[in-house]
């Protein structure tokens, strides 16, 4: 195994490119480290991208940010903005591993593992985040929902990387929310998760929702009549039940040594409804 | 003496709270534990384990390992004599398999090389041939007739004809009639429970460093609760001479009873006797969990007959454990301990071991005990719902006390029970409010507690400060409470006097430290000790003094005259008296060897309410309180530290801690992250009350305090959430899945 | 005589009692006498039993002495954490 | 596999080592640096024992490779006590019997020092999140909250 440390994000790709062997990115390690040790995977090159430029860094952009693909979730969750503004990424974010986990892992690292699980997927899904990727062809964009593509494998091209994830602006009266379901309070891979993004109008009514699940399919999920199931109303109980029925409904999990697919599927919808009557919360609504 | 019995003794430094003797070496990261020593020229031992369940060895092909440069040493089972001893053979087969493998994890070959690379590489180079054979993980399942035979022609003379060869022994305890006191009860209750497998969980994973010279001599040192049990299996594995294996215990990092036996020790050994270097194993957390020993799982069916105004009547168990792959013994303490609390006319349970293939059973504190007192704590409260009646005054009705004849077969002394039931119930929380959701649980615990073989030799330095040298590994403040003890007998400040763990060539003997017998068993001995050493001191004064022996006593850390008539002589202090030593005889020690007796039995009783998530199935402790009798608390903050520890662990086995088998018998869930152990935002403060009613058979009233605090908890929990939801649970762990599962079939 | 309670599953090899008489001054000769009245018991004293004297549970000790009138209850061998 | 050469600062004190490029910062500093009170309980950072600091981040080893590290500043718990002064915290475990075994105890004081030196004043529920990362299977934790809690009033009063 080599370990390389380029400065540009150029100098990476290519290197991840030019390597015929297997080939891992180390930005904060959470999940490469604990591969090596399990012996899942002996990389022929460990490229370590926190040492280009810029990928440590949060800016601000069209009304939202841009965060590098090597922030920490300790380094996020510090970010008064990202925080006031996604309150419900950071959430979910912060939620992964322990608070020694938070201060190396990275968003991009969390997606890129390829996890149905995955913490920070969900939200930011529901906030229509894109990631950019650098690759042999230059950066490209691309939605966060088309990178997962089955449990451990996202679209990824091979010499292709992430190098940071742009969170866009919203309207006014959003709110955004993440719930999962662990049986500890923490350090538990999540059995079911839910993340919910939200607008209302000044009537406190829904004009805009994405409901997004975790752990209850080979892929995060986005589920659409969910989120019409409560367009337009102001998260009655006959909107969350039917919220939660439709995402009950949306779920395709499997029976494992974390929960089994009756547990998944009823709890996913309720933590879609938890979840949505937080965020209609923090964009402003009373209840 | 004036022998008044109802004066308590006044304690000068028993019952004090002082720093522990190795508290500054763990908070500077200086203590050394058993992975932290090195050796020059060392190398590292990696072990080669089983995929599969249950398979036969056809073939293991070592060659191309041992071709492998850097590889100084490859071993299999052919490396270890073939033992006689069935028990022995147990270990030796555990520690590396022999023409079978007999679960997911079990060590087949192991390699010694210069570096973790080179080991890891040659462990992919050891071609084993295998063939599958049918495997059982389930207890229920491996006791039917049809059922996978794990090991064939180990069951005990006392299986009745007709059970599944996986059965290897049955025990039965109990007295009274049965069928007439179920006919007076006005309520049966009749259920059946499971338990699954918990690991100790102990953080430090078993490591040791062996080194063994041409001429057979040879250091091992270990993480172990009992190096002087170790020396005695590795050495009947290598067939070696105990006089020529020195054991070192290291300071320990958790056992629980998880460090009780070895698994790498003799591999270790057998491969530094190889090639002829020292070698270092350290298992990894995923080792830990696949071969090293988790409890027994169980399956019990319990019965019992109460009264209306809330007399137990009758009570009958049925206890099936598994302690995998090898006999274990522990369904026999189990069968004890399952109606140990009450004061029966009519008891009787019957228990069995059962074979499958899953890694051999070592103890987890009061091993088999907590299972068993579960299910029958759990059917106690149901009849307690049931009838209308207060569970505590149920308990307080029905309590085992001096003078009952116990469920299995002894009366009781002085035992602590009723005064930690009364305690329970005059504490704020048990009459503290509930918020709907919410549930409260008790149960009552208890444990044997042992003595056993115990060596300690008091050393009178000159200065005047005094060294004892025991041979019990100190797992949770040890050292504290023995200096303590001493402290307190030679009445000197406790300042003055330094414990230190012996290896195993420089004390004799000493049992494991197990069985709650540390603070009872070599504290006596320690007392013991002093004693001798006192006897020794009064003889040299009286010398000096020239009166009789027997005119001179001690009080106070002095020697003084006995009366008027033995004369008037300023009274002199041990230091004095140690640093004129070599002027009245030479050094000054007190010894003293035996088999100790007098453990007093324990009992708790835990107190916990919950609130259940309905939606999620997920269950928040909210406040918890444990009750036990310590006889006498030496270092009460370690006591405390015991019933806490115990506590939060059986909490943990109430809740979420299982050993998850797939469909092919392999473990699931062998890593910290899916195995899940409480954390701390798990758990409120768990406070605490200690009851000391002195145990008569040690002169301070001590009695071992370990073990009981992890027996009540999983009743406690299952009452609680049971309350809570309107529903009996009675399967172990209440996992969210399960309590939602159970609360949608209600629905 | 002493009179020896033993446990559920031995009285297989006691002739169904639950209480044996034997003549023993210590835990030595009481297993001694066991082992040669009940052959059957054998095996299970080989691999290890407990006396409990008057409620004090004692694992090894053969000179621990008896009295006609001590309670007397033989145990399995017992094992702790 | 080439080895690393790799300068960095641990403890105050600058130390150069070189590595494997898949060794991990734990086996670094317990195996070429000496400092073997980073423990190591599973290797995949679920038990908090190696907890170290890393450029004033608190972070497990184990999930660290030692190649990363050039130019790095980490503190051990080796690195609390000041020569023979124990650091509040550490003196606050002995006092409260805060351990039994200890395995955990470096880590967690590594992790609680963390806490305290960006938060003085943690409530309780702050505080056992903070250190959910941190297994401790003897004590409950029960005396470890109230040993941290007590070393921050002190320390707040100094």
């Amino acid at each position: 195994m080599r370990y390389a440390k380029p400065n540009t994000a150029a100098e990476a790709s290519a290197l991840l490119r030019q390597e015929t062997g297997i080939t891992r990115i180390l930005a904060g390690g959470t999940d490469v480290m604990v591969q090596l040790k399990a012996g899942l995977v002996e990389p022929d090159l460990i490229v370590d991208i926190k040492h280009i430029g810029g990928l440590r860094d949060i800016t601000p952009e069209a009304g939202g940010f841009r965060i590098g693909a090597a922030v920490s979730g300790a380094e996020l969750g510090a970010h008064a903005g990202v925080v006031g503004l996604w309150p419900g990424v950071v959430e979910g974010f912060e939620l992964i591993g322990s608070t020694q986990v938070q201060g190396r892992a990275t968003m991009a690292g969390n997606l890129c593992n390829g996890s149905p699980a995955a913490d920070s997927v969900p939200g930011l899904v529901a906030a229509n985040a894109v990631a950019r990727i650098c690759g042999p062809s230059g950066e490209r964009d691309c939605p966060i929902q088309d990178i997962p593509v089955a449990p451990g494998r996202i679209s990824l091209a091979k010499g292709e990387f992430i190098t940071s994830i742009l969170l866009p602006g919203r309207p006014e009266r959003s709110g955004d929310a993440y719930l999962r379901f662990i049986p500890r309070t923490e350090m538990d891979i999540a059995v079911a998760a839910a993340a919910v993004s939200l607008t209302l109008d000044k009537a406190g009514k829904v004009v805009a929702a994405r409901v997004v699940l975790g752990a209850v399919a080979p892929t995060v999920k986005l589920v659409g009549p969910a989120a019409d199931a409560i367009l337009g109303t102001s998260l009655d109980d006959a909107a969350l039940a039917a919220l939660a029925a439709a995402c009950s409904a949306a779920c395709s999990p499997i029976d494992d040594k974390r929960g089994t697919i009756v547990f998944r599927t009823e709890v996913a919808g309720v933590l879609a409804k938890r979840a949505a009557l937080i965020a209609y919360k923090r964009a402003g609504g009373q209840k | 003496m004036a022998l008044d019995s109802n004066n308590k003794r006044v304690f000068k430094v028993v019952g004090t709270r002082p720093p522990r003797p190795d508290g500054i070496e763990k908070v500077t990261g200086r203590a050394l534990y058993g992975a932290d020593v090195s050796a020059p020229g060392m190398l590292v031992g990696r072990i080669l384990r089983s995929p599969h369940a249950h398979a036969a060895i056809l073939s293991i092909d070592t060659s191309a390992a041992e071709a492998l440069a850097g590889v100084k040493a490859v071993i299999t089972a052919q490396d270890f004599a073939v033992q006689d001893d069935s028990a022995l053979r147990d270990v030796q087969e555990n520690c590396m398999a022999r023409g079978k493998v007999l679960y997911d994890g079990h060590a087949v070959a192991a390699v010694a090389a210069l570096t973790p690379a080179i080991a890891k590489a040659a462990l992919k180079l050891i071609k084993v041939t295998y063939k599958a054979l049918p495997h059982v993980t389930d207890v229920d399942v491996a006791m039917r007739p049809d059922a996978p035979v794990v090991q064939a022609g180990r069951s005990f003379e006392n299986v009745p004809a007709g059970m599944a060869e996986n059965v290897t022994s049955q025990c039965e305890f109990g007295h009274g009639d049965l069928a007439a006191g179920f006919a007076a009860a006005a309520l049966i209750v009749e259920r059946s429970f499971t338990t699954a497998a918990v690991h100790q969980g102990y953080i430090e994973p078993q490591a040791c460093l062996a080194s063994m010279t041409a001429d057979g001599k040879a250091d091992l040192w270990c993480c172990t609760q009992g190096q002087y049990h170790v020396r005695a299996l590795c050495a009947a594995l290598l067939g070696m001479e105990a006089s020529q294996l020195r054991v070192t215990a290291s300071e320990i990092g958790g056992g629980f009873g998880g460090k009780t036996t070895v698994f790498i020790e003799p591999v270790a050994l057998a491969l530094s006797r190889k090639s002829g270097k020292p070698v270092k194993i350290v298992m990894t957390r995923d080792e830990v969990f696949k071969a090293t020993g988790p409890t027994v799982s169980s399956s019990i069916d319990v019965k019992i007959g109460m009264t209306k105004d809330g007399r137990i009547t009758a009570g009958e168990a049925h206890l099936r454990y598994s302690g995998g792959a090898f006999h274990c013994g522990t369904i026999d303490m189990g069968a004890q301990a399952a109606f140990a609390a009450y004061d029966l006319q009519a008891v009787r349970t019957l228990g069995w071991n059962v074979l499958t293939n899953r890694p051999k059973e070592v103890a987890y504190r009061a091993p088999g005990a907590p299972q068993a007192i579960y299910a029958v704590e759990s059917v106690v409260d149901e009849l307690c719902q049931k009838l209308g009646l207060d569970p505590l005054d149920v308990r307080l009705k029905n309590a085992a006390r001096k003078g009952t004849k116990s469920s299995y077969g002894p009366t009781f002394d002085d035992i602590g029970l009723m005064a930690t039931l009364e305690a329970a119930k005059a504490h704020p929380h048990y009459t503290a409010p509930l918020a709907p959701g919410q549930g409260r649980g008790l149960s009552a615990g208890f444990w044997f507690n042992f003595g056993g073989n115990t060596c300690v030799s008091l050393n009178i330095n000159t200065d005047g400060t005094v060294g004892i040298t025991e041979g019990n590994p100190d797992i949770g403040g040890s050292r504290a409470a023995i200096s303590q003890m001493a402290a307190e007998e030679l009445g000197i400040p406790y300042e003055k006097v330094r414990t230190i763990i012996a290896d195993t060539s420089s004390l004799g003997h000493n049992d494991i430290t197990d069985g709650s017998r540390v603070t009872f068993a070599v504290g006596l001995a320690t007392i013991k000790a002093a004693q001798d050493a006192i006897q020794k001191m009064c003889a040299r004064v009286a010398t000096l003094w020239e009166i009789d022996a027997e005119a001179v006593v001690w009080e106070d850390g002095c020697a003084k005259p006995s009366g008027p008539n033995a004369g008037q002589f300023p009274p002199m202090t041990l230091a004095e008296i140690a640093a004129i030593s070599f002027n009245t005889g030479g050094p000054i020690a007190g010894h003293h060897e035996f088999n100790a007796d007098g453990a007093g039995v324990s009992f708790g009783v835990h107190l916990v309410d919950v609130e259940v998530d309905r939606e999620t199935g997920a269950t928040k402790v909210l406040r918890y309180t444990v009750f036990q009798d310590a006889g006498k608390a030496v270092h009460p903050s370690y006591v405390e530290g015991q019933m806490q520890g115990g506590a939060v662990q059986g909490i943990g086995w109430a809740l979420n801690e299982e050993y998850i088998y797939g469909e092919d018998g392999r473990l699931q869930n062998a890593g910290f992250l899916d195995y899940r152990v409480p954390v701390a935002s798990d758990l409120p403060n768990i406070e605490t009350v200690i009851l000391e009613i002195p145990n008569p058979g040690h002169p301070y009233g001590v009695r071992g305090v370990g073990e009981t605090p992890i027996v009540p908890p999983l009743a406690a929990l299952s009452n609680a959430v049971s309350r809570a939801i309107g529903l009996r649970m009675n399967r172990l762990p209440m996992s969210p899945p399960r309590i939602l599962a159970a609360l949608s079939a209600k629905r | 005589m002493v009179a020896v309670t033993i446990w559920g599953s031995l009285r297989a090899f006691t002739d169904g009692r639950a209480q044996v008489e034997v003549e023993a001054r210590n835990f030595k000769e009481l297993l001694d006498v066991l082992a040669q009245t009940y052959p059957g018991l054998k095996p299970q004293i080989t691999r290890g039993v407990s006396l409990a004297l008057d409620g004090r549970i004692y694992r090894e000790a053969w000179f621990t002495k008896i009295r006609s009138d001590s309670e007397v209850v033989l145990m399995p061998y017992m094992a702790g954490g | 596999m080439k080895t690393i050469h790799v300068a960095t600062e641990v403890n105050g004190d600058n130390v150069e080592f070189v590595c494997a490029p898949d060794e991990s910062l734990l086996d670094v500093l317990r195996n070429r640096l000496g400092l073997t009170g980073v423990k190591e309980g599973c290797g995949t950072g679920d038990c908090g024992a190696c907890s170290v600091t890393l450029n004033g981040r608190l972070v497990c080893s184990c999930l660290v490779l030692g190649a990363e590290v050039e130019g790095a500043t980490i503190g051990t718990i080796e690195g609390m006590a000041r020569a023979d002064v124990l650091h509040p915290l550490q003196q606050s475990f002995i006092d409260h019997a805060a351990l039994q075994c200890g395995i955990c105890t470096p880590g967690i004081l590594v992790a609680a020092k963390a806490l305290l030196d960006k938060n003085p004043d943690p409530t309780d529920t702050e505080l056992r999140y903070w250190l959910a990362g941190n297994l401790c299977r003897c004590t409950g934790y029960d005396k470890i909250i109230h040993a941290v809690q007590d070393a921050a009033k002190k320390m707040r009063t100094v």
